[in-house]
């Protein structure tokens, strides 16, 4: 197909002014424009997993090549985000619609922000050029912060400010480490870096420059201050594009560029990396336990699944790695499904956040419930969800690494690790026995089941985890060939 | 046709589950049946696949799962799988017709009759699994199926929870709703299989295979575990799986309160088949540790752990057993004692270098127990329908309105007892002279021990519920127009044949016995021969050591549970008295051996608060004013000045905040707003920066 | 006969010159004064764009600064003075006056010394340039001609900026 | 010929009449000035360095070039905004102009 990939970001560019012009004029039938273009790039992605991905290059002086490379490693993080956004984008036409009212004109404006957010997290994915990759990081915050900063809840003119901060100041220490890279190396393009004669000691630095500037995009613990506030206020449909998409790009991004072109450097500091990965776990699961707010809850169980991200990551190992990146979509799944569910409580129950105020709810809202507790098995990694072979493989890794290593200290960081997934089916299983089960308060009484546009995204993700965990080659085969080449296996 | 038949075996169960929320849409009676239907076809096809087996060869049949890891999906066809397939699935299909008329008119029911069929499929899956990775997926599967159906009547009502509604004990509530037990079997199944995951991580690390024959084939992997002293770990964290699973100790609190879901599920999932998932495992892996135990020499841990925790939890439970109220809690006492023998029974045959007779001691309890448990629980179902209360005080003198259900329960209660010639006293002295093999004392007299407390809570329940005058909880029944009835057919059918089944067994027993220990010694996971077998004569010595043991015991506890609760001529009341050493014994024994409120405010209530510290200090003491100071540095654009306050008050009282609030507020002070004095910090940086580059000059 | 002025000569003037009337701009009682002041320091630059032969910028540097800036801000000042007491104003608070003038007279005196410690290590005499002014607008053509267009863009959007700011609502 | 130097040496001076401006004036025009003193002083390096350091280029004149295009914009919007400021707080006094102070 002629520009393939090209299309998958192209299309819903297009469609960013075609869905402000329609929703300015139309209201919410923009969210259909919106599904449609998403939907096809969600196709396309499809179609590249199919054809085992391609690449594209296309002249960008004096950058470098401006390209676009679905390989392995790609393909399951763009097939998760365009999946999320397309669903997302049907999610939010009830939604937006009990946020905005019906002042039309603003439908507009959040569907434009919207499509240009996916386009940013989709084009990031894809890039093969550090200055490419830094300006879709930067595309991705943008329009997020608008999204936040107009349809927020709560104090949202200071929470999308601090998210901006945050984020921003995140990238902007690992634009310090691309320049550096590039002045060093003297090419922006992934392919052609070479980093052998950097000095070690500035290579090291340099990486940790980038290393810490993706870190605080996945709130790693101490880093991750933004993220429960950002994603607990944020417009629904937007925290579920931000919490399963967005952060996970970080993950991502350290895969791609920093392993791939510092690897030494990187290995140096992975035991520091997985010991940080492991506090994070345990922390994200704590603060999720003692939350009332669902929408907080899920935000620190994100930064908890972060930390299995990572410590996949830190593994160095082509098992933890490929678990890694294959958390990335389980999580995606899971978490997408989780806020969607949060959202449409909040929808049906009139803004009800706190988990203190709800119960019983799964004999008002069935379809909601089951999609929801296949959420949460996926977040647990109980089998047959994706989040299982994520976990498993992680793990694996993790071991794997540990026992090549000869090293006690991490052997016990991995079964800490492990140890800490008790934790989370504890906060998961507590919350959802708290929020579904138990009788039913007098004034969720009248609480109907969400229409279609609701459920469907949650079922389509729930079967997705499903599909994924029962035949989990469909992901592994791509990635596991990406992976071993960037580690050169 | 050998091979199709066996994916088919647990293949049809998951085609039910899939199709019943289709075939609700038709009609609810085609769901119903159409539910008990593929369960059917289940337990035929594992019926067709005993004669298959006995005429071919174990077998391993593989196919492709996940090719980029090698790692391959498959069903073992070997005895110990043949036996547990069929087991597991003609109970099931016993009680998949029972369910029909004891769950009928349940709001629930498509939820239900998908959750029972995604259970056989599971544990079908776990049984045949020829590799760790597809066994750990019916492990968990049909632990998800526990919470799902444990949790049935999810709305809560009173009269569905479990335990005495007031008792607490070191301030913790004890009595608890189906949604809590549900999440509380799952949270501590989950706790178990952390310990099995990082084994079988372990595991795959040395030996980058998962298939149990390669395992347990070639053990020279488990080499370089032993020169890291790993071997130990290894044996704890893998057993500590079956451990949760299988409701042992130290993870046994979670079974009672299971009893808060169906009783058709507490009989099918709580007794019969789930809870031994973890026995099974331990015979599936007992080959492959039993040979490391042949290879390196002697060190048994992994038997020794089994078989400790298998003594220990018997007497454990049983002796909660006696003392329990609700009939469903005490045949969930008694089931993790019943495991308790099972276990001990592996154990023991590891310790004695008699794996296999060992082995098929356990496997073989395990049959007799399903059969018998079952029973037991089908007919507790229609007891507690028929009086509608848990408690077995509410009961008494039901012997002539419900007669098939007495006869049922009397065997099946009597099996359980250990009284000859039940399928019960054959497997039960099976695994009690094995234990008499291994020579230890102490397991043997826990053994012992919980035979006498065995027959006497048996007789305790008998005496209780069908025996004595009726409780006044009866008569006011009877005075409303609800007399005490005998339950529908479909619902008695399927005990009594259970019932018939434990007293073939039970005539069969020694026959079944030595085939059950040929049968086993052809696994297709190979057992090396121990260097020295131990002669017939020692086997039967020990037998008649075991079984005259144990009719002492059951002879000592039949006497007091006749007497107590039979003809009721001594009363428990005056034997425990009033306060002194009897009552604190039953007060110990009450409150669950203290185990289970310590496990709440350690565990539970521990990490909340802990969890709830650490937010109050850290995350809004430090890191919320950290991010308040790094905010300030730029606009505060909707407060005005007024800064982050959030969690000031917390802040104060704690000194890491403090830090965190001078910080902020110092960094605040910087901010004048006034560009002049900007301009002066910068002009001595950048003063600072050319001093800089002067020293470098020099 | 040629009068020689040696050039070391101008250049002190024209720096006394300018750095004379930098200090005026900013010390000048009537800021009317100060403006102007600030133009002589501007011609001042150009002069010293003529020393580097740089004679392009030192026509830009009167063109835009003297021509354009300059006006511009006399304009400013009659639109804002009616009301504004200038020497008030100018008074610095406290100590500051102190303080800046310190700092200020240190950064420079910083400065300066490594520019006179690096002096030795530059080149003296640089051989004589003699381009002529068409060859920056070559550079800019050939080389930088998307910067250029930019910077036309940017311009157009500070002047419309501007207008729309400083236009009177009604 | 004049060094390198010397030229250094003015355009530290201006800098420091500049910063000496920036830190002191509270006249927002006052400030305006300052700033383009140093736009100046910066521009006179870059002119000085190219005509020193690379003799056939001329980059360092396209940089002052576009500074000083850059230079007229700020002036322009720079005025623009202190004509609000006036208008808005009748005053160009910078010390009162601290709404945005955290």
């Amino acid at each position: 197909m002629y520009m393939q990939i090209l299309q998958i970001l192209l299309v819903p560019l297009v469609f960013v002014f075609i869905a402000y012009y329609v929703g300015s004029k139309w209201g919410s039938k923009a969210g259909y424009l919106s599904f449609a273009s998403l939907a096809y790039s969600t196709l396309l992605t499809l179609l590249l997993a199919w054809q085992g991905g391609g690449q594209e290059f296309y002249d960008w002086q004096p950058i470098g090549l401006f390209g676009l490379n679905a390989d392995g490693l790609s393909i399951p993080i763009l097939f998760t985000i365009a999946l999320l956004s397309t669903l997302i984008s049907l999610y939010s036409i009830p939604y937006m619609a009990h946020i905005i009212g019906d002042q039309k004109k603003q439908f507009g404006l959040y569907y434009a922000l919207l499509l240009l957010y996916s386009v940013g997290m989709m084009g990031a994915v894809l890039a093969t050029n550090l200055i490419e990759f830094y300006l879709f990081f930067e595309l991705m915050l943008i329009p997020s912060y608008f999204l936040i900063a107009r349809w927020g809840y709560g104090d949202r003119d200071r929470i999308s400010f601090m998210y901006f901060m945050w984020t921003h100041i995140g990238a902007l220490a690992f634009l310090a480490g691309i320049l550096s890279v590039g002045y060093l190396s003297g090419t922006f393009d992934l392919v052609k870096i070479v980093t052998t004669m950097i000095p070690p000691n500035l290579r090291m630095w340099i990486t940790l420059l980038m290393v810490a500037g993706l870190l605080v995009k996945m709130a790693a613990f101490g880093l991750h201050i933004w993220l429960p506030y950002a994603h607990a206020e944020a417009p629904t449909p937007v925290s579920a594009l931000l919490s399963p998409a967005m952060i996970g790009i970080g993950g991502y991004a350290i895969v791609r560029i920093v392993m791939t072109i510092l690897p030494t450097a990187f290995v140096e500091i992975s035991t520091a990396l997985a010991i940080w990965a492991v506090i994070t776990m345990f922390y994200g699961g704590a603060m999720a336990l003692v939350q009332d707010d669902v929408k907080r809850l899920l935000a620190y169980s994100s930064i908890s699944q972060m930390g299995y991200i990572l410590l996949g990551i830190s593994s160095f190992q082509v098992l933890g790695v490929s678990g890694s990146m294959f958390q990335y979509v389980s999580h995606g799944l899971g978490k997408g499904i989780l806020f969607m569910m949060a959202g449409t409580i909040i929808m049906q129950a009139h803004g009800l956040r706190s988990i203190g105020r709800m119960g019983g709810l799964a004999s008002r809202m069935p379809i909601t419930t089951t999609a929801a507790i296949l959420g949460v098995l996926t977040i647990m990694g109980i089998p047959p969800t994706a989040g299982f072979i994520s976990e498993f493989l992680i793990f694996a890794g993790s071991f794997n690494q540990s026992f090549a290593l000869d090293s006690m200290l991490r052997i016990s960081i991995s079964a800490l690790a492990v140890i800490s997934t008790a934790l989370t089916a504890g906060y998961s299983l507590w919350a959802v026995k708290r929020i579904f089960f138990g009788p039913l308060p007098a004034e969720l009484n009248n609480v109907t089941e969400a229409p279609w546009t609701v459920t469907g995204p949650l079922l389509v993700l729930g079967i997705t985890s499903l599909i994924i965990g029962i035949y989990p080659d469909i992901v592994e085969r791509l990635l596991l060939p990406a992976i071993k080449a960037i580690l050169g296996a | 046709m050998y091979e199709t038949l066996g994916w088919l075996t647990w293949i049809f169960p998951f085609i039910g589950a899939l199709l019943t929320p289709l075939l609700a849409k038709v009609n609810p009676k085609v769901r119903d049946y159409g539910a008990v239907a593929f369960s059917f076809l289940a337990a035929l096809s594992a019926g067709l696949l005993i004669p298959l087996a006995l005429s071919e060869p174990p077998q391993d049949l593989q196919v492709d799962w996940i090719p980029s890891l090698n790692i391959k999906a498959g069903i073992l066809l070997d005895p110990l799988t043949i036996i547990m397939v069929n087991v597991v699935s003609w109970i099931s299909f016993l009680i998949m017709v029972y369910s029909l008329a004891y769950m009928h008119g349940d709001e629930g029911l498509t939820r239900y009759w998908f959750f029972m069929n995604f259970f056989i499929g599971n544990m079908l899956l776990l049984v045949m699994s020829d590799n760790l990775l597809q066994l750990f997926f019916g492990w968990e599967g049909v632990g998800l199926c526990s919470y799902a159906l444990i949790g049935h009547w999810y709305k809560d009502p009173v009269d569905k929870w479990v335990g005495t509604l007031d008792q607490k004990s070191l301030n913790v509530p004890m009595a608890y709703s189906p949604s809590h037990a549900g999440m509380k079997a799952l949270v501590v199944t989950r706790i178990g299989d952390i310990g099995l995951l990082i084994a079988i991580f372990m595991i795959y690390a040395y030996s980058g295979t998962l298939n149990f024959v390669d395992l347990s084939k070639d053990v020279s992997w488990a080499i370089p575990l032993g020169r890291m002293g790993l071997l130990i770990p290894l044996a704890l964290l893998f057993f500590w799986g079956p451990i949760g699973k299988s409701a042992q100790f130290p993870l046994h609190e979670w079974l009672p309160d299971a009893m808060a879901g169906p009783t058709s599920v507490s009989a099918l999932i709580h007794a019969a088949t789930m809870v031994t998932a973890g026995v099974y495992l331990a015979a599936r892996a007992g080959p492959m540790f039993f040979n490391i135990v042949i290879e390196f020499g002697r060190p048994t841990y992994f038997f020794e752990i089994i078989a400790w925790v298998g003594a220990f939890t018997t007497f454990v439970a049983a002796s909660q057993a006696v003392v329990s109220k609700e009939l469903k809690k005490m045949l969930a006492y008694s089931t993790v004692s019943q495991i308790g023998y099972m276990m001990l029974g592996i154990g023991a045959g590891g310790l004695a270098s008699e794996f296999v007779t060992g082995m098929a001691a356990g496997i073989f309890h395990l049959m007799t127990h399903a059969f018998f448990k079952a029973t037991a629980f089908l007919a507790a179902g229609a007891i507690l329908h028929a009086v509608e209360s848990r408690f077995m005080d509410d009961m008494g003198g039901l012997r002539n309105s419900m007669k098939i259900t007495f006869v049922s329960m009397l065997i099946a209660m009597l099996a359980l007892s250990g009284v000859p010639p039940l399928s019960g006293f054959w497997s039960k002295d099976a695994v009690i002279a094995a234990t008499v093999l291994t020579g230890q004392l102490p397991l043997l007299l826990f053994a012992w021990g919980t035979v006498g407390l065995t027959v006497l809570y048996s007789l305790k329940a008998l005496g209780l519920i069908f025996f004595g005058s009726r409780s006044e909880h009866v008569r006011k029944l009877e005075e409303e127009g609800h007399p005490v009835h005998e339950a529908p057919r479909l619902m008695w059918v399927p005990y009594l044949i259970l019932a018939i089944a434990t007293i073939v067994i039970g005539l069969a027993g020694p026959y079944v016995e030595s085939y059950f220990t040929h049968a086993l010694a052809l696994t297709t996971t190979p057992v090396a021969e121990a260097g020295a077998s131990l002669s017939s004569t020692a086997e039967e010595q020990a037998t008649l050591i075991a079984t005259s043991g144990s009719l002492i015991m059951l002879a000592v506890g039949g006497f007091f549970g006749y007497m107590i609760y039979i003809s009721r001529r001594l009363k428990p009341t005056s034997l425990i008295g009033e306060k002194g050493f009897a009552r604190s014994i039953y007060n110990f024994l009450w409150n669950r051996w203290y185990i289970n409120p310590a496990y709440y405010r350690v565990f539970v209530y521990g990490t909340i608060a802990t969890a709830g510290a650490v937010k109050r200090w850290i995350e809004l003491g430090f890191f919320d004013r950290i991010s308040g100071a790094v905010a300030q540095l730029s606009v505060d654009v909707s407060r005005g000045g007024q800064g982050i306050d959030l969690g000031v008050i917390d802040a104060t009282i704690n000194g890491i905040a403090s830090i965190g609030r001078s910080f902020s507020s110092a960094l605040r002070r910087i901010q004048t707003g006034v560009p002049q004095e900007y301009v002066m910090v910068f002009a001595l940086g950048l003063f600072a920066l050319v001093v800089g580059v002067l020293f470098f000059l020099i | 006969m040629e009068i020689a002025i040696p050039p070391d000569l101008v250049f002190v003037i024209l720096a006394a010159v300018t750095l004379i009337a930098a200090v005026l701009a900013l010390q000048a009682k009537e800021l009317i004064y100060g403006a102007i002041a600030l133009g002589i320091s501007f011609i001042g630059i150009a002069g010293f764009f003529v020393f580097l032969d740089a004679p392009y910028l030192a026509m830009l540097q009167i063109a835009v600064y003297v021509g354009a800036v300059v006006v511009l801000i006399l304009f400013t000042i009659m639109l804002v003075r009616r009301e504004q007491s200038d020497e008030l104003l100018d008074r610095p608070e406290g100590g500051q006056g102190a303080v800046g003038l310190w700092l200020a007279g240190l950064l420079a005196v910083a400065i300066a010394g490594v520019a006179a410690l690096a002096g030795p290590n530059l080149p003296a005499a640089p051989p004589a340039g003699n381009l002529p002014v068409s060859s920056l607008g070559l550079v800019l053509a050939a080389e930088y001609p998307i910067p250029l267009v930019i910077l036309a863009l940017l311009i157009s959007a500070a002047l419309l900026g501007a207008l729309v700011l400083a236009k009177v609502e009604k | 010929m004049v060094s390198l130097t010397s030229y250094l040496i003015v355009s530290a001076a201006l800098l420091g009449i500049g910063i000496y401006g920036l830190s002191v004036k509270r006249n927002a025009i006052r400030i305006l000035f300052a700033i383009e003193i140093i736009v100046n002083a910066a521009n006179l390096n870059f002119a000085a360095f190219t005509r020193y350091l690379d003799p056939p280029l001329v980059s360092g004149q396209v940089i002052v070039f576009y500074s000083i295009a850059a230079a007229a914009m700020e002036a322009a919007v720079g005025l623009a905004l202190i004509l609000i400021a006036f208008r808005l707080n009748s005053s160009i006094d910078v010390r009162k102009l601290n709404k945005l102070k955290g």
